[in-house]
């Protein structure tokens, strides 16, 4: 049986390349497993903060790549609810279309996977 | 799965050898693991990882020279080193291949460091008992 | 007087609260890249930005914002050439 | 069960804390690189680790630890070896 | 000192251009330091920074390509690009003459970065008005 | 008159290599500039901290050459006192002698400096 494979995303965009690279990443593994997750947590929810404006700091914008996790069929896309608040974050200004977890399910959701690849 | 049986391990590296600690952990990790008796299906190098293919490194004689060491490893123990070929292109880690493609004179990648897709971390996943990220 | 620049996002970081205990009375404060999370969000060490922001001495990089979505609640938002000027106005720059 | 490794110093990245919050009632937690500082000082999250520690799901590399020249106020101090086998009886690896 | 006169500034870079924000954030500070009509007298790179010194940079093509712009600017106006040599023969950034000495076949920093010792950046500090860090 | 030069020490050693690189610096420096200040602040205590054994982790022990700062007349070296506090560092595991700051004194000698390099 194919493997569940957990992607977690922490960091913020743009300051490093982590956000970016773990997207690049993503897709293409899409292609070859076809049970991914996908998680953001921590500062990795800004990573979804809708109209980010990279080129004015030379960075490359990974939001159109955002939008084409739907495309690659890759539908299971967790969010820290905790992580939002605090970050006074609204639901309304995120780029995609996700699911909110607690931390209690986001646990639960990570315990389900078989392995974790963490960004 | 128990400690005494033989486990097909495959291991991440995400980090730079010459500025964090988090490769030579995985070294370290996998020279245990083979010690222990269990086997390395390969290495797959990823984001800052991929500097460690670059065989242009040269250190000072009184430290490490990491990217000789996975050598040696991999091919006493006949393992894959992968390193993620779109991560290692921005990064300047170049095989003589690639750097034909891009019209490039110079190259610092060679055996038994391979460039290669992500669909070999994909491969080394789905094969592997453990997967460890460094 | 000390420009200091912070770069990380202090919900990853120490380095923002690491530098607010060691800013003396007249050094400015300048966040750029993920640091600029600090003014969009209630951190920790709000009081302290905020006191900052009252005596004109928080600044926060567009390019840096603008670049993630973002918008500041309080702190003069300045962009690069105000940097350089900044970097002139103080005696010596400290990056965290 | 997953086997969560951090590398940062608590004193310098919050990631320790984040794992924690994440962290289920069987996982277990290896302290490895600069996060071995966090038993040998007290740190904010101390009770969480203590927590683990009587659970015996507390561990810290010993190369990482004595590289430093620390040592562990508690948690139970394992070599590579020991780094390998935890993995295997772990379902899974996540790196903070 | 104020605002309107020209003033010298020297740029210390020590992050990896492929993998942080800082040394593209230098190169804006430098852009914008030198339309105001300020000077560079030089950037030196340490650290991580020395990898923008790495020629066989080959982002893809919406990406950009730091080692080139830094190229250009500092060819437009005709200030040094200095890297530390020690912080790069540890990370993989080699010119023709370490290469040679060292018996490596292949070599990736070319002008004009140059490979220089910790003495020019000495120099870069006392030569300016601000040392700015990234 | 030789700009006054401020080196400050801010992260923990071997994890990252800036311990060790900004050690390399400053010796460096020493031989061109004799207005050096050291300052370790916060996890940079642990810098200081007697017996490492970098070479079980495959690291450079740079603990050798702290010990020639004082060859090298790089006498200025400042500790945070409050840093090493919280990591129940006592001044007795320090490696080389240096003098302690309280916060208050750290920012009035890091004021005093022309130029800072922070590692």
């Amino acid at each position: 049986m194919e493997k569940k494979i957990g992607i977690i995303n922490r960091q913020a965009p743009h300051g490093k390349s982590h956000a970016r690279e773990a997207l690049d990443l993503t897709l293409a593994l899409s292609a070859f497993n076809e049970s991914l997750s996908i998680f953001f947590i921590g500062d990795g929810v800004y990573q979804l903060v809708a109209k980010h404006q990279a080129d004015l700091i030379l960075q490359k914008d990974f939001q159109p790549m955002l939008q084409m996790l739907d495309l690659y069929d890759v539908e299971q896309i967790y969010v820290c609810q905790m992580s939002l608040a605090i970050r006074n974050i609204s639901v309304d200004d995120l780029v995609i279309k996700t699911t909110f977890l607690t931390p209690d399910e986001m646990t639960a959701c990570l315990a389900r996977q078989d392995q974790l690849l963490s960004f | 799965m128990c400690d005494h049986q033989v486990v097909k391990f495959s291991i991440l590296v995400t980090g730079n050898p010459a500025s964090s600690q988090s490769a030579s952990s995985a070294y370290q990790f996998c020279s245990a693991a083979l010690s222990a008796g269990h086997t390395i299906n390969g290495v797959f190098f990823y984001l800052d990882g991929v500097l460690n293919a670059n065989r242009l490194i040269s250190p000072a004689t009184d430290e490490v020279n990491l990217p000789s060491l996975w050598a040696l490893l991999a091919e006493k123990h006949e393992f894959p080193l992968e390193v993620c070929v779109s991560a290692s292109l921005r990064r300047g880690v170049i095989n003589q291949q690639e750097a034909e493609q891009l019209g490039l004179l110079h190259h610092n990648v060679n055996s038994p460091f391979v460039l290669s897709g992500l669909g070999q971390l994909a491969e080394l996943s789905a094969s592997c008992d453990r997967l460890v990220q460094f | 007087m000390i420009l200091h620049t912070v770069k990380s996002s202090p919900f990853s970081s120490f380095a923002l609260k690491d530098c607010l205990k060691l800013l003396n009375n007249d050094d400015k404060l300048l966040l750029i890249s993920d640091a600029v999370t600090a003014v969009s969000a209630p951190v920790d060490c709000q009081p302290e930005l905020l006191k900052l922001h009252d005596e004109r001495r928080l600044f926060i990089l567009k390019e840096d914002l603008q670049a993630r979505g973002l918008t500041a609640e309080y702190g003069r938002v300045i962009d690069y050439s105000d940097f350089v000027n900044l970097t002139i106005q103080c005696q010596s720059q400290l990056a965290w």
